[in-house]
Order: structure tokens, then C-alpha cells, then sequence
């Protein structure tokens, strides 16, 4: 046959709370009353850590700050599907997952105050810490699921990034091996439409980030990121196929940065207000809470004692956070390696001096 | 002249060459609508519009991998790359392709790129946003690895890079960008590259650094100089290739000489300058040459940065341990 | 629509000679006789030429060569698509490609013997050099052809891969770029189904490498890469689209290296010699000659003459490439930098005293 | 024992290895049922299987950075990378990464994966098949970087290599796979990392190299000794953490050094030889240092290769000149 369509190929999308608060029946993942509340509630954390974040960075009291506020769906969503014994990979725009699956808020403050312990993640925790370099941390979780495949362990691995990261090379290299050795993890793309100022449109013409998937074989889905039960639904599916041996999924999550990149941003600079308006309509918060209501009759007192729980664990948190000691100079030798070569020992010994010469001189 | 910090002053460089030169391309993350992350391509994009000042995708391979194949075409692309620890994922580009396609093709073919890229520690940044790792570009036969250390040298040699026919890694001190302000020569100011300058003339001992350590290092000699030490102090500007005969000339008068770096120490840029002095200058050489470094470490997190970072005290006592040997 | 179908995609293929030599009138690209006989000609001329290195190399007289039985049909299609004012940038496996557009085959010779002047192309080629690390050279194609669009030149790109190169980062960045940037190249995939001994199962687990365009936002196709007429076809459209600033394509062409992957590589370890012999029976060369039997009558004295004139003209180039003078060890620093610095003046009065001392000993 | 080549000895080590630690997995480009392009892991495939020799795609940054991961989880990754000039490539997961790992998540997570990869010229090979750039990995804090220079140094230190709870960078001297046979010791044989060794005594001049230039500096050493010079021979094996140590103890009895290696001068591990023996011996040195190096060129093509690299007559000709200072 000389000219002949070889393959076709569909991308879809799902949605299942609209903006309005409705859910389609159809598409129910049959959550209850109680984890639904959860839902809320995690999400109200989030912005409520969020936004002490913002204030902490203005005080000065933490360095440079990624705010996720517009995306805690896409956490609360994915966060809800794991379970604890899969392992995550994040970038730099999770704390939602990283608190939901345990990490202490506490030390996400404090790697953003710019000390290492922050992302000393407790040892029952298979989660790994914050990623700057864009899109690096794709293989990684690559070879973990690589790992628990070759172990035969019952784990799945999902690993988390923005739209600006499908650009990189390491997006394609993680992609194409797990494709070839059909690997149990979840590519959670959260397509927020911005890597700092540079659109959505600047990083690639491809009409979505799910398509991608294509070109490595296996499926890729657009949800409404925005939407916490789609996100849930798409994301628990995956890690159950993945489990099951069935290969990666690529799940783009279709919502929006509504802050600045980071506290050293001013996004007023390449962004439309309107553009913001109009997503802050789709608020994930405000969408859930309109469903809470019109379900559960969710009452202006719940609503007041979710706030009031989170602020109160969130100021808990910074108690602690600034309760810690001080970071220690020296520690910069003591876990570079397993054992310290002389070398390096001579030139902790010279930090210890000037240690010392500091402390006299007082 | 005006007075301009560094951001101004490679701001103004890039307009006067954009404005000489039509086949000028800017391409990086965040340089156009935003100006930059420093903010050092602030309006290029509202003169010479979008066509010449290109946000593009986050793939620093790409962008010099595309940068290349655009120098070789006939342009002269000027690329932004955000910070330099994301520098590393064009390796490969830099160093198989960028320094290689003269000799490869024996001149057929040429690469005229600038790689800007802010570099160093001090600023508070996140991971990877302090790195100084301007070692590995020198060890590359076919780069030319340019620091500028004040607002007028950044100009004269930004625009001696721009125009240089071979590729330039153009390292800018992150920590200096807003802190000095100077007088810089409006329009044409062009400084050759490969060329040394001594900031402080001196006889008792040579310090040699460049960048943003510059600043400390006249601080200590400053200092040394109330002690009645008199230090020569050498701004190395161009690192690859480095000015040897200015090292040596200096050395060879003070006999003595200290070398300061961010960078860490091993296979740093302060060792080749040590083994050139002992190959050439050992007979003069009156004291052990002292490295003023980073340590062997990743430098760390905000908190604690500090203590990686080389200050005046060290420089200080590095210098008196040279002069009282 | 809570769940729907966001995209359709599908990729084609095209043949246009079938295995038996017959076309499919319908996609006639419209070539007389004398282009078709220039066609088979080309095809041969690249076989006798690789023939040669072949023998050139075993006898010692070149180093490690990779040959390109089997692709000479994706070669000669994709050259004759080309305008001498295009540029190329091929992989290391496209002399053919190289020959047709004018490049030396003493040159050719020469950069398989370890001879730096044989990437010195000529001033009036618009090609580049071999490039050694896969996938390496695609971002500079793009980036050519983007100087192109900027400068405002009618000059379309075209640049050459093979199957491994489409696992690479750069192949992924590059393509991307020319997707945002709807720049106006072709990426030509020669899919000649192994990457040294790594079959193309394990580079990708997409369907075809066609689709890998779905991700870039462009389009793709397979084109039987041993049907000359096909990849004209294909390769000439696409530049034509390129040219008319409609953006990038890209082509898999289907085939097979026959050869090992160079002269250091013994393909028996890793393949059968089933799977070698069912390609043999599709050589283009094979095809295409079945085709001007077919429909031109063409004759054994034909045959003869044309076999001839390529051994002619293969004789001359080795001549001219063992006429050269031999490599001067001082050219290392001559084209190094346009002006050489002081220390490296001196590395090379190093240079020239080793070589003075050298011929002093004799 | 059994005599065996330097690529025998490695695939012993690795079958070795593979027996004890079933965790143990092999990845790169070409090393299933080819063996390797080196043939390194010829068998491996037939005992161990597919599941613990794989082919991967060939992406360098990808094998890098899942390697990364595995290790995190609790694998022991050893990768080939097919020439060095390959791992150009995953310079970003080597050195934002696997280096930093540990250091980043205070001990939390590591990262005990090795590197293989043939380097070094003199094999005749196409351009990016020769480089020696293991300065670039001493630059680098959080990596190890082990280069044997005969078969039974090549088991013993990649057993060492393997077992390290750090990521670790193993240099083959592609030049002498096959060069050299020697009896290795069968089953375990372990060298530690981070000890040099002296390969031969003597007392007017200390010759440093490792890999393929400890050959012609060993019989520069014995060209000597047949004029009365008795050269001390240094095989570097570990150059990061370098046995400054070893080099300072055999230079302050010498008081003279040359060093040899074939990577381009500048910034070379030359350099930081020569930089920590001008730091802690000067008063030692009787002569300066010299390095035998290659040039600050990119290594050429076969043609001309040969002059490029450092011979036994340059080693003599810098030793005697160190001697005869
Ligand atoms: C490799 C690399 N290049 C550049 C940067 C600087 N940078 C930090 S975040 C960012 C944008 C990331 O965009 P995206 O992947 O969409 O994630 P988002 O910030 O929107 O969550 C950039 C360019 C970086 N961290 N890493
Ligand atoms: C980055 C890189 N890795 C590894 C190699 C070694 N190598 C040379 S060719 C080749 C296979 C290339 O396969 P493919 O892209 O399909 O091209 P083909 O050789 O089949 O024409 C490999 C692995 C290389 N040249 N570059
Ligand atoms: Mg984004
Ligand atoms: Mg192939």
C-alpha cells in the first residue's frame, strides 16, 4: 500500500468537578464524605502555608520562595493516590505533595531559608527533595521505578514538573526509557503556563504537553488541574497500571501559577492581569468549596475551623522552624562523603579555624 | 560617561553593538518581555523587538547547540544562560562543537558566540545558582573565558567578546551586578582580550584574582597596606587565555604571590597559575604560593555560605603568611 | 465535556517503487528519464565509492569507516530534493548525501584516515562536516536554519540522523526549537533499524519515529527509505514547505544497513543473518534497476558502462587522496583560534622543535 | 592467577562482583550480546541475563541520571559510557547530581554508582575517541576519579571503585586494554582508592603519571637509569582524593617532579600537582616542576595524533632537564 495512514492517535482530556462546582456522576472515583473534606482541608493547608511562606520571604526570615498557590489540586489530587510506600521526585513547586505525604513544614521553611537540613527527608519517607535544575530529576525517578521493577517491588513512582521542563533533553531521555522498559511511574506535568515569563507558547507548538507522550509509546492525558477528582482519578489510575506492570502514563495537569514564579519575581512584568483574573475564577479551592456546599452543605463554620486547624498547624510549624539550631559551617565536609579523604580533612580543620578565629573576634 | 553599575553597563553594551550590528541575536531564558532575571537585557527587546531578543524554550543544550549552528550560518548570537550551574547541561555543545568547529573544519567553519552567564556565590540564591566552575572552560582548548570585575571593564570587554571571532564564555560576578557603580565610556570602549591589568601596584607580594573576588582583595590590601605591606594586585579579566607574562613580570618583582578563587580548589584556576610560576618563576619565587579557594565542597546553602566564600580576613592572612615566610 | 477527545493524529507512510520495481502512477513525482537514470547512477557511484573504503580500509590505508550499503537510496532521494543553496548537516553516515553535493571523494578518504582536511569543505558547499557525537549536529541545523528565516535567505535545512539519534536530548531540543520557531528545516531519520549493536526496539517503544513529530507540533511521515522516488518525494515537499515558511517536517526513512556499523564492528555477534538477507532482497540499488529494466529496458551494456564509469571515477579520487601531501602536525594550532595567543605561540615552538628533533634522529 | 589483559581483568572484576551483589546492575550502550564496543562485558549478558547487562538507548544524560536514581533506591549502577567524549553529555547529572546527592540530603540519600569509560589517545581514532578531560571530574566536588594503569590494578581498584558508597569515575586507558598482560589475582582483590603507589624507587627526580603515561614514563625512567639517573615513579591510581601525601613524601627526597599526562595543560591535574608542591615543598624543590602534558588543543585526528601526545623522549628530555637544573 504506497500511501497509507500507519497509525492513529488520540489525546483526551478529562474533567470531572467543572468550574462550578458539579461533578459528572459518570466519572465519580467513588471517594467518600470524609476524604473529600481531607481533600479541603489539604488544599487549605497549602495556601495557608503558602501565603506564611510569602510572609516569611518578606520579612526576610526565608531566602527566595516558589509559590504554589493555583496548583494545590494537582498536589492534594496526586498526594491522595499514592501510597506511602511509592517514592516521589519533585521539582520545586511541591510542597503540597512533600507535606501531604509527611514532610514536616518545618523543613520546607527551612530549605528555603537556605539550609541544607531542609531536604534531610526522614528516613520513612521514599521522597526526594526539591530539584532546581529544571527537568534533572526525570531520570532519577526513572531509575527508581527502574529499581522497584528489578526488585520486584510493589511501588510505583510519580514524579512532578512544569510545562517549562518538557523543553529539556532529560524530559525526552526519561521519557523514551521508561517507554522502552515500561517502567511503573506517573509523569505529572503540571502545565501551569508559564516557566517564569516565557509562555507556554514559547516552549513548545505542540497543542498539548499530553501528546508528547507519543512519541514514546505510551499514553499521555490532559486533566483539568484545576479539578482535584480528576486529578486523583487520573493519577490513581496510573499508578495502578503502572503497578500492575503496564508501563508510564504522562499526565499533564492543565492550571495555572496564579503568584509570581518566586519571591525574586514580579510577573507583572510579562503577564496580563486579565490573564490572572480569569484563573483566579478557577481557584481549586474556591471550585471544591462550591461543591463541599452544595453536597455537604459545607457551613460557614466548617469553613472557619478548616482555616482556623490550618493556620494553627502552619504556626506550629514556623514554632518549630525557628526553634532549630543554627546550621553548623562544618557540615559542609561531613556528608560529602562516606568518609572524609585527608585532604578534605585539612580543610575542614582550616573552616574550624576560621570558626574559632570568628568566635574570638567575637 | 555615565555612571552605571554592571547590569547598566552590559545593558549599554549590548544596545551600542545591537546597534551596530544587525546580525547581533539575543537568545536565553526570560530576556525579552522580563529583561532578564537580573534584569540585564531590560529593554532590548522594546528597541530591537522579538525578532533579536528571543525568549527561548528551558534547554540550555539547545541554546547553544542552536547558537552554533547560527554562528556558523553568519550571525552573532549572544546567548543568556539564566545561571551558570545551568551551564552544564551544554557541555557537550561547548566543548565537542563550540571550541572545536574551527579546527575541525579548518577554518571553514567558525563559531563567534558569547555564553553570558552570571556566576558566583554571595548572593543568597537557591542550590546551583552559585557556581564558579570557570576551571572547566579554561581547560578547554578552543573557549576563551572572559570576568569582567567592574561596570567599565564589563563593557569594554563584553563588547571585545561580542566581536572576538571565536567562541567567549563571558562570566558575570553575580554579587557585583548592583554593587559598584562607575563612570563608563559612552559608545565605542573596547577592551583587548588577554590582557591582565594591575588595579594596585606593589612590591612586597602579588594577589591575583578576578570578578567579584577583586573587591575583597583590594579590601585586603588595603589593609596590608596600613601595615605597611605594599601588594601588587592583578585583575586577571581575561582567564583562558590567561596573561602569563603579566603574572610573571609581577611575581617575578614581589616574589611572592597569592592566588584567590571561589572556585573549588582542586584543578582550580589558582593550580595552573601556581604550576606556571613554578615552572617560570621559581627561582624567584620567595614563598610558597598561597591559593585563597573555595573548599573541595559544593558550595553550600545560604546559611552558611559565607564560610565558603574567600573574605579579607583570608586574603589578609594569606598575603602576611607569604610575606613573613 | 467532562471526558473527550482533545486531538487526533495520525502518520502515514509512503512508497511509490514497490519491492518489485513497479510505481504507483498516482504519486508520480513527475522525474524524466535522465533524472531517473541520474538517480541510479548516484546509487551506484555511492556504492563503489563505499566498496572502496571498505577494501581501503582493510588494506590499512583509512581508519575506522562506517559504511552505507543498504541507505543509498535515502542518500540519493534526499539529495537530488536539495537546492545547492540549502545547507546540510549530516551524521557520519551520508557520504552519499556529501558526494552528490559536490564534496571531494578524496576528501571523503581523507577524514577516514584521520585527516582533519577532509572536513575542510570546500568555500562554495553549504554542508557541514561529519558529526561524531549522535544527535549532536541538530541543534546546529536548526539554528542554520534559523539564521536562514532571520537573514530572510530562500534556503531551506536539512540535517541527518540516524534511529539512536532520536533517544538523544539534543534530537528532542533541537526539534523543539524548530517547532516554536516553525524554522525551515527537515529532519531526515535514517532508520536503518540498528544503532551499533542496539536494535530499534530498544531506542524507542513508539510505533515509528515519525510520531515523534506529534510531540514537536509538527508533522511527520515514513517514507520506505529504499525507494528513492518515496524519500524524493517526501524530502522534496517537505523542503518545499520549509521554504514557503510553513515550518519543519519530519521524515523516518525506513531501511537497513547491510553493513557492520563500521569497519571495528562484527554485526554477526548481534544479528542474524536472516534478517540481514530479507533486507538484502530490498536493496534500493536492486529496486531501482528492476524498475529501468521495467521501463526503459535497461540493458546489461548499460549496466556495465554505468558500474564502469563509477569504478572511474572511485580510482580517480583514491588516486587524488594518496596524492596528498602528508598532514602537517602544526596545523593543530593554525586553526585553533583566528589569532593564536602568546603561551599557545609557544606550545607550538614546542611542537616544531619535537618535529625538528624528530627529523634530526631521522 | 591467571595472565590476563586490562579488559579481561575488568570483566572479571565485574563478573566478580555481580556474583556477590545481586543488586549489581550493568547499563550502557552496546554492552549486552556485543560485549561492549571494548568487548569489556563480553559474557556478562549469558550468565547475568538481559535483567542485569542492558542495552539502554544511547542517551548519556539518561543512563547518567537513571543510574542516579536507581542507586538512590538502593541499586548498585554500573554504567559504560562507550568513549569519554560521550560523557560530555551527562555532565549535568554528574555534577549537579550524583556529586551532590549525599551533600544535598545530608546523608538521607547517596549515590554509590561507578562511571566506566575507555579515554586517553594513541588508539587511532575517530574525532571525541580520545580525550582525557579527568580534570574536569577533580574539579568537581563529590566525585571520585580512578584510572589503573595495568590489569591487576584495573580489578582491584574497580572492585574498590564498586564498593564505594560515593559516586566513583573510571578511567580506562583505552590505549593499553589490550597492551599488557599480567597475572591477576583470581576471586577477591580489592586496592583500596586514595593511594598512590610508587612503581619504582629512586632519588634525583619524581615522576608522576597514571593510566596509559605511566608505559613511556616507566621506560623513560629505565632510559634514564642506564645514565646514572635514578627516577622515583608515581602511579597516581586515585586522582581524586589525590595521596598528596605520596607525591610530597617522594618530592621532598627527590626535590624534583615532573608530571605527565596527556589532557590538555591548562587546568590540568598537572596543575594541581604542581600547585600543592609549590604550597607544601617548595623547600624542597631544587629545580622547577616540569609537566610533560598534551597541548591546550583539541587531541587530532589519528594522523598527527602522535605528536600531540607525551613520549618516552619528552619525559626524558623534562626529567633531565629537572635534573640538570
Ligand atoms: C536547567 C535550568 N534552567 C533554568 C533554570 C531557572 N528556572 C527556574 S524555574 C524556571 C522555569 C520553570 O518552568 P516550569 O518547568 O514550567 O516550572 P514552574 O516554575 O512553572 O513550576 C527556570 C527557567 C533552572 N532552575 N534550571
Ligand atoms: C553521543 C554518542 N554516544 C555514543 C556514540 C558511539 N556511537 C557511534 S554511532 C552509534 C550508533 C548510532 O546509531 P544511529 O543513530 O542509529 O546511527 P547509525 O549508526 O545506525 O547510522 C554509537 C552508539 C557516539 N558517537 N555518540
Ligand atoms: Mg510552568
Ligand atoms: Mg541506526
Amino acid at each position: 500500500m504506497p500511501k497509507k495512514v500507519l497509525h492513529e492517535f488520540k489525546v483526551e482530556s478529562l474533567q470531572i468537578l467543572d468550574e462550578a462546582g458539579r461533578v459528572d456522576r459518570a466519572l465519580w472515583p467513588g471517594l467518600d464524605e470524609k476524604e473529600i473534606k481531607g481533600f479541603y482541608e489539604a488544599m487549605v493547608l497549602i495556601r495557608t502555608f503558602d501565603e506564611k511562606a510569602l510572609n516569611l520571604q518578606r520579612e526576610g526570615r526565608l531566602g527566595t520562595y516558589a509559590s504554589v498557590q493555583g496548583q494545590e489540586a494537582t498536589q492534594v489530587g496526586s498526594a491522595a493516590a499514592l501510597r506511602p510506600s511509592d517514592w516521589i521526585f519533585p521539582a520545586f513547586r511541591e510542597p503540597g505533595v512533600s507535606i501531604l505525604r509527611g514532610l514536616p513544614m518545618r523543613m520546607i521553611y527551612q530549605y528555603w531559608s537556605g539550609d541544607e537540613r531542609g531536604s534531610a527527608i526522614p528516613e520513612d519517607q521514599h521522597d526526594f527533595p526539591i530539584a532546581i535544575p529544571v527537568g534533572t530529576h526525570i531520570p532519577h525517578a526513572v531509575g527508581a521505578a527502574w529499581a522497584a521493577k528489578f526488585k520486584g517491588d510493589p511501588v510505583a513512582v510519580a514524579t512532578f514538573f512544569g510545562d517549562g521542563a518538557t523543553s529539556k533533553g532529560d524530559f525526552h531521555e526519561g521519557l523514551n526509557f521508561a517507554g522502552v522498559f515500561r517502567l511503573p511511574i506517573v509523569f505529572i506535568c503540571q502545565n501551569n503556563h508559564w516557566a517564569i515569563s516565557v509562555p507556554l507558547s514559547r516552549q513548545t507548538a505542540s497543542a498539548t504537553l499530553a501528546q508528547k507522550a507519543i512519541a514514546y509509546g505510551f499514553e499521555g492525558i490532559q486533566v483539568d488541574g484545576n479539578d482535584v477528582f480528576a486529578v486523583y482519578t487520573a493519577v490513581k489510575n496510573s499508578l495502578e497500571k503502572a503497578r500492575r506492570g503496564e508501563g508510564p502514563t504522562l499526565i499533564e495537569c492543565f492550571t495555572y501559577r496564579l503568584s509570581d514564579h518566586t519571591t525574586a519575581d514580579d510577573a507583572s512584568r510579562y503577564r496580563k492581569a486579565e490573564e490572572v483574573a480569569g484563573w483566579r475564577k478557577k481557584d481549586p479551592i474556591v471550585r471544591l468549596r462550591a461543591f463541599l456546599e452544595r453536597e455537604y452543605g459545607w457551613s460557614e463554620a466548617e469553613e472557619r475551623a478548616t482555616r482556623q486547624q490550618a493556620q494553627e498547624r502552619v504556626a506550629a510549624a514556623v514554632h518549630e522552624f525557628e526553634s532549630v539550631p543554627p546550621a553548623d559551617p562544618e557540615a559542609m565536609f561531613d556528608t560529602l562523603f562516606a568518609t572524609l579523604p585527608p585532604d578534605l580533612l585539612r580543610q575542614k580543620e582550616r573552616l574550624r579555624k576560621r570558626l574559632q578565629d570568628e568566635k574570638e573576634k567575637g | 560617561m555615565s555612571k552605571l553599575n554592571i547590569v547598566q553597563a552590559i545593558n549599554q553594551a549590548l544596545r551600542h553593538e545591537m546597534e551596530k550590528n544587525p546580525d547581533l541575536i539575543l537568545m536565553g531564558e526570560d530576556i525579552g518581555p522580563d529583561g532578564g532575571v537580573f534584569r540585564v537585557t531590560e529593554g532590548l527587546i522594546d528597541t530591537f523587538g522579538a525578532r533579536r531578543v528571543v525568549d527561548t524554550p528551558l534547554s540550555e543544550s539547545g541554546i547553544v547547540g542552536v547558537a552554533i549552528g547560527m554562528a556558523a550560518y553568519g550571525l552573532t548570537p549572544v546567548v543568556e544562560i539564566q545561571f551558570m550551574g545551568f551551564l552544564y547541561a551544554a557541555m557537550e555543545q561547548l566543548i565537542s562543537h563550540a571550541a572545536r568547529l574551527r579546527t575541525r573544519t579548518r577554518g571553514r567553519y567558525t563559531c563567534p558566540i558569547v555564553v553570558r552567564t552570571p556566576y558566583g556565590g554571595g548572593i543568597h540564591a537557591p542550590e546551583h545558582h552559585s557556581e564558579s566552575t570557570e576551571a572547566f572552560f579554561v581547560h578547554t582548548p578552543g573557549l576563551k573565558v572572559v570576568v569582567p570585575s567592574t561596570p567599565a571593564e564589563a563593557k569594554g570587554l563584553l563588547l571585545a567578546a561580542i566581536r572576538d571571532p571565536d567562541p567567549v564564555i563571558f562570566l558575570e560576578p553575580a554579587k557585583i551586578y548592583r554593587a559598584i557603580k562607575e563612570e563608563v565610556p559612552d559608545g565605542e570602549y573596547v577592551i583587548p582580550l588577554g590582557e591582565a591589568r594591575v588595579v594596585a601596584e606593589g612590591k612586597d607580594v602579588t594577589l591575583i584574582a578576578c570578578g567579584a573576588m577583586l573587591h575583597p582583595t583590594l579590601k585586603a590590601a588595603d589593609q596590608m597596606a596600613e601595615k605597611g605591606i605594599e601588594a601588587e594586585v592583578i585583575d586577571l579579566r581575561t582567564l583562558s587565555p590567561l596573561d602569563s607574562a603579566a603574572i610573571l613580570r609581577s611575581v617575578e618583582k614581589t616574589g611572592r604571590a597569592v592566588i584567590i578563587h571561589e572556585a573549588p580548589r582542586s584543578c582550580g584556576l589558582g593550580a595552573e597559575i601556581a604550576a606556571r610560576l613554578c615552572e617560570e618563576a621559581l627561582l624567584s619565587l620567595e614563598a610558597p604560593i598561597v591559593r585563597v579557594t573555595g573548599f573541595d565542597t559544593p558550595i553550600p546553602l545560604p546559611k552558611t555560605e559565607k564560610y565558603y566564600l574567600p573574605d579579607v580576613d583570608q586574603i589578609v592572612e594569606a598575603a602576611e603568611q607569604a610575606v613573613g615566610f
